[in-house]
């Protein structure tokens, strides 16, 4: 089972960083996205420092998302997918390294690249280091939760709108309680709420969608 | 700005008009690129060793900014240039995809990097002046926001072309990036005008000079070394380039056993 | 030994599989017969357990296979319309991947012996998508070399495939039914097998 | 040609409305990007209304890249575009139309909801008129550029963060006329200019990129 | 007339065509043969302008194929590895969008006369990715039945296709060179195409 996880794993890892210009591109990806709003929204440097947080949020939700499909997708249409369905091991060990490669290689090169986004907006020594640890707890579940809607969405057969209608209103308290604690925490109010709160997420995601993106799979391969 | 670009570009496609059709095969280029190297790297050098000493040493401090003004012989040269070759890069795409010339899109490719650096360059000397005069590392201004859109639209170009396995097709696919690009450079750039911005506008036009004629003069002659310099480097780049491409042919593998 | 009993399937509407019932015995091919759209496929992958049937059961060693997931699938291989070879990586990668899932615990040496007997020596290290269509089902077809599985099912394996991969795999299949193994096989192309040990059935009105 | 071109179109659509979730999600992206900065800045209404503009341009932006990859890549892998590329009729009109198609799918969606996003951030009826208007100007080019990346990069591993990184760039000025006409008019500025820039991108990119992405699909489809 | 000239192809660091050179008249075949990865698909989209050789040249009437783009496309079909099919739009809807840009002015009654003849009655209005393989298939087969191109360049199009296909198959493309049609094909199977009108080449070492 370690042996099946740990080849799966790099298999993916392998898949997603095959050069090294792919593990920049989302850094590079993300910092894009952050110098947009303060196109859009004009230089006041108050101003983005609030927005700061959920900028960096934002450009973590859109990496996951715009490589969700690919999370899944690929395999299924190229047959490697029926084989990991059908193999002797257990499809949700599979699925679970699938999903950790998919958070290595878009969540945690953003969760490293936000102390300089934070230095960017101008956000307190302290209040980056918030950010960080919530990135570093939310990233995964945007991971997870958004396995589940690629994998049910892969043929798209039990009605494909009802996933995006599921997966993003999952993603948004994960979003709100991670750029809330940011704020709070510079409002100097207390944030063990938030943590405690997306902590549980995480554990009750890491525990239960593995399953759930197992079964969802093998009904999509039908 | 534009009549920096025109001069860079007729520059470099002078050199190359020099005896076209024999040199623009990539077999002949080769040596001739060989030779022309030392031509603009050693000018560069001495150009680039005469700036500094002025820049550094002999120019007096400014009376608002002291010493830390002497950082612009660097970041602007700097700026100028990462502008600049993107413009060739798509000029040479440009011509690579008319007359469907290897040699012009192994230009394009080799200038890229250079434009990055050059790019990169402004950002982290503009960053390290910007402390000393606004009290930060960074601000969200306009210029620089564009300065660091225009390092990703290298990128872009870089990313695009490594993704690509087959070098013909990453040379033409990227080729065609750099001409969309080029149309978003001066849009970027005057684009700034119409915003708020922290950063001063241009101070030397073509017309009038704000600065101090000694200043300018030292700006100009960075300016100067900077472009040889890039001249030298993506002729080099283009060298190796050359071999990479034409590994298989029959002139590569004497080559090889030349050197042996 | 594997079992079919009372098997039906319908998909959009079209009753496919009528109560289909069979069995085969260590040593033998069963050759699945039928039109384009016959229904071929639907038995095998549920064979395979990849679809669900309407009605009625697969039975391995005389247990449901449903009710030994895991024990059924370490004896089972299944080839697909699908090669199952990743475009963006090497054929040995593949190869690598291969022995994983298949648990076939085949070393480095005997992965690019695998390959060599295949045809695909030198093109180790090249990724996949940039293989022919030929080249790339071999790289699936490693499987066969590699796994030690009972069962094998494959679904039209000659397709693209040139005269002398088919009989490379011929030969394959031959050695694993001499060895005990059991094989389910579609195909259209006429194929040189040694028909004692073949049966057939035909799905639809043939 | 005209018979291509509405054919084109007609099945665009019909696959865009086969799978509606699509478009659901890049309009669920949308507005909770635009909703989440209320939350993460706090209900200050001078403050919203500043950074209103901004924001529903960038999460148009944001939301129009979720849906590039599937431009051309369902086509690339099934085999139609090579069909399309070898037919006898301009590529550049197959290209329109689809190009089109996409906007109708999912920038139209995102100016009709505009006004909605507006009414949010407490804009002015006026200023929520002329953000619909420059959307409606800007989306459209949004969707002729990010045809050229996702043309571009067709059958290349970096998927969606790849054609993020070429576009995105190209996008800029859009952004910044887009959001910098709103805000002048709520200044009271004359803002005639910025429409005239953002007219003259759309026609710049209506002539141009249908070319550009023909040349870039050819070259592609290798 | 299709003339071919010292094309040279080289792929992932493969020479595979080194200055092939023929040409083809009306009325007649080539059948392009070698082994898998031998360079036929290669061959066969440079011929349909799908992928530019190194060097040389395809002339189609005596002028290249370059120059003369659209004309030539209106005179070719080209049915590659690749269905051209889309998952997504039933087989009538596919057979709309064929239609319309083989600018073969087929009516609503001739497109489901053509379905009927390639034997997919009762599968119009399926969405494609609900067929098996072969139906599939077919489907993009219904343009050799639509098109009036003269060039026909068909990369195994035997593929998957039942027995009874692979005869309607035959069928057509003799039908198509007694018009005076000229084709390219490239298949691994035995068919039974009669040989007067068939040339062959065979590239790589056979
Ligand atoms: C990361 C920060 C910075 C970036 C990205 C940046 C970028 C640029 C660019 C692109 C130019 C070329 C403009 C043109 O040709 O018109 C430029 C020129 C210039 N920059 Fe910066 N800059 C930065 C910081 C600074 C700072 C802190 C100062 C000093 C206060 C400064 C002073 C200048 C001056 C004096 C010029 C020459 C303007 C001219 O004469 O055209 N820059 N910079
Ligand atoms: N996209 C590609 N990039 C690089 N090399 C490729 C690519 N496609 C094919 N090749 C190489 O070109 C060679 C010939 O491929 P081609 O598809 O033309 O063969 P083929 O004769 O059609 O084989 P088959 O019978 O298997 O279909 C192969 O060796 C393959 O490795
Ligand atoms: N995903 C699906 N959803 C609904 N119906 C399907 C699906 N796949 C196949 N079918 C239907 O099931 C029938 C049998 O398909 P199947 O793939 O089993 O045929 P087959 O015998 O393998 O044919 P071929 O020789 O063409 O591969 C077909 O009529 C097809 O329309
Ligand atoms: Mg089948
Ligand atoms: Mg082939």
């Amino acid at each position: 089972m370690i042996a099946i996880f740990r080849t799966m794993l790099s298999r993916e890892l392998t898949l997603g960083l095959r050069r090294k210009a792919d593990a920049l591109m989302t850094l590079f990806f993300c910092v894009i996205v952050a110098s947009m709003f303060p196109l859009a929204v004009g230089p006041e440097p108050a101003l983005l420092k609030t927005m700061g947080p959920g900028i960096i949020w934002v450009a973590a939700l859109l990496a996951s998302l715009l490589s969700l499909e690919r999370m899944f997708g690929a395999d299924y249409v190229d047959g490697t997918l029926e084989q990991m369905v059908i193999s002797q091991h257990p499809l949700p060990v599979i699925v679970f390294a699938k999903v950790l490669a998919h958070w290595l290689t878009t969540g945690l090169p953003l969760v490293l690249i936000s102390p300089l986004l934070a230095l960017q907006y101008g956000l307190e020594a302290q209040d980056g280091l918030i950010l960080v640890a919530t990135l570093l707890i939310g990233t995964p579940i945007l991971s997870l939760l958004g396995a589940v809607g690629a994998a049910l969405t892969l043929g798209l057969r039990g009605g494909g709108v009802l996933i995006s209608l599921l997966v993003l209103p999952l993603f948004v308290p994960v979003l709100i309680f991670g750029a809330a604690a940011v704020d709070d925490a510079a409002a100097g109010l207390s944030i063990e709420g938030h943590f405690s709160l997306l902590g549980a997420m995480l554990v009750a995601a890491l525990i239960l969608t593995p399953w759930a993106v197992a079964s969802a799979l093998r009904i999509s391969i039908e | 700005m534009a009549a920096v670009a025109a001069i860079f570009i007729v520059l470099t496609g002078h050199i190359m008009k020099i005896n076209w059709f024999k040199y623009a095969s990539p077999a002949s280029f080769y040596p001739l690129a060989g030779k022309m190297i030392p031509w603009f790297a050693i000018p560069a050098l001495i150009l680039a060793v005469i700036g500094m000493v002025m820049g550094l040493f002999v120019l007096p401090p400014d009376f608002k900014q002291g010493e830390s003004y002497r950082i612009i012989f660097i970041h602007v040269p700097a700026a100028w240039m990462s502008m600049v070759i993107y413009l060739a890069m798509a000029f040479w795409a440009i011509i690579g995809m008319i007359w469907n010339s290897r040699l012009s899109s192994m230009m394009a490719t080799a200038l890229a990097p250079t434009g990055a650096i050059f790019c990169f360059l402004a950002l982290w000397t503009g960053a390290l002046w910007g402390k000393p005069t606004w009290g930060t590392y960074w601000v969200w201004d306009a210029r620089l926001t564009t300065q660091l859109i225009l390092l990703f639209m290298y990128f872009g170009y870089m990313a695009l072309h490594a993704a690509i396995e087959d070098p013909r097709r990453a040379a033409r696919a990227s080729g065609l990036l750099a001409i969309v690009g080029a149309f978003n450079v001066p849009i970027i750039y005057f684009s700034v005008q119409w915003w708020n911005t922290l950063h001063q506008g241009a101070s030397v036009t073509p017309t009038k000079s704000e600065m101090a004629a000694s200043m300018a003069s030292v700006m100009l002659l960075m300016a100067i070394a900077a472009w040889l310099y890039a001249i030298a480097v993506t002729l080099k780049r283009v060298r190796c380039e050359i071999l990479d491409r034409e590994r298989h042919a029959a002139w590569v593998s004497e080559l090889v056993d030349e050197a042996k | 030994m594997l079992q079919v009993s009372g098997l039906f399937c319908e998909r959009g509407d079209r009753q496919l599989l009528d109560g289909l019932s069979f069995s085969l015995e260590p040593g033998r091919l069963l050759h699945v017969r039928g039109a384009n759209g016959a229904g071929k496929t639907s038995l095998l992958r549920i064979i395979a357990g990849l679809l669900l049937p309407t009605a009625g059961e697969v039975l391995w060693q005389g247990k449901p296979t449903k009710q030994q997931r895991e024990i059924y699938h370490s004896e089972l291989l299944y080839l697909g319309h699908l090669d199952g070879v990743k475009g963006d990586l090497s054929s040995i990668e593949n190869l690598r991947i291969d022995n994983e899932l298949l648990s076939a615990n085949a070393s480095e040496d005997d992965m690019l012996a695998v390959l060599d007997k295949i045809g695909l020596r030198g093109f180790e290290d090249v990724y996949s998508k940039q293989l022919s269509q030929g080249q790339h089902r071999r790289v699936g077809l490693c499987r066969l070399l590699m796994s030690r599985a009972k069962l094998w099912v494959l679904d039209e394996p000659f397709n693209a495939l040139d005269v002398k991969a088919v009989a490379l795999l011929v030969g394959l299949i031959e050695a694993h039914l001499e060895r005990g193994g059991m094989a389910l096989l579609t195909t259209h192309q006429d194929v040189p097998l040694s028909s004692e040990r073949v049966s057939e059935i035909t799905l639809g009105k043939a």
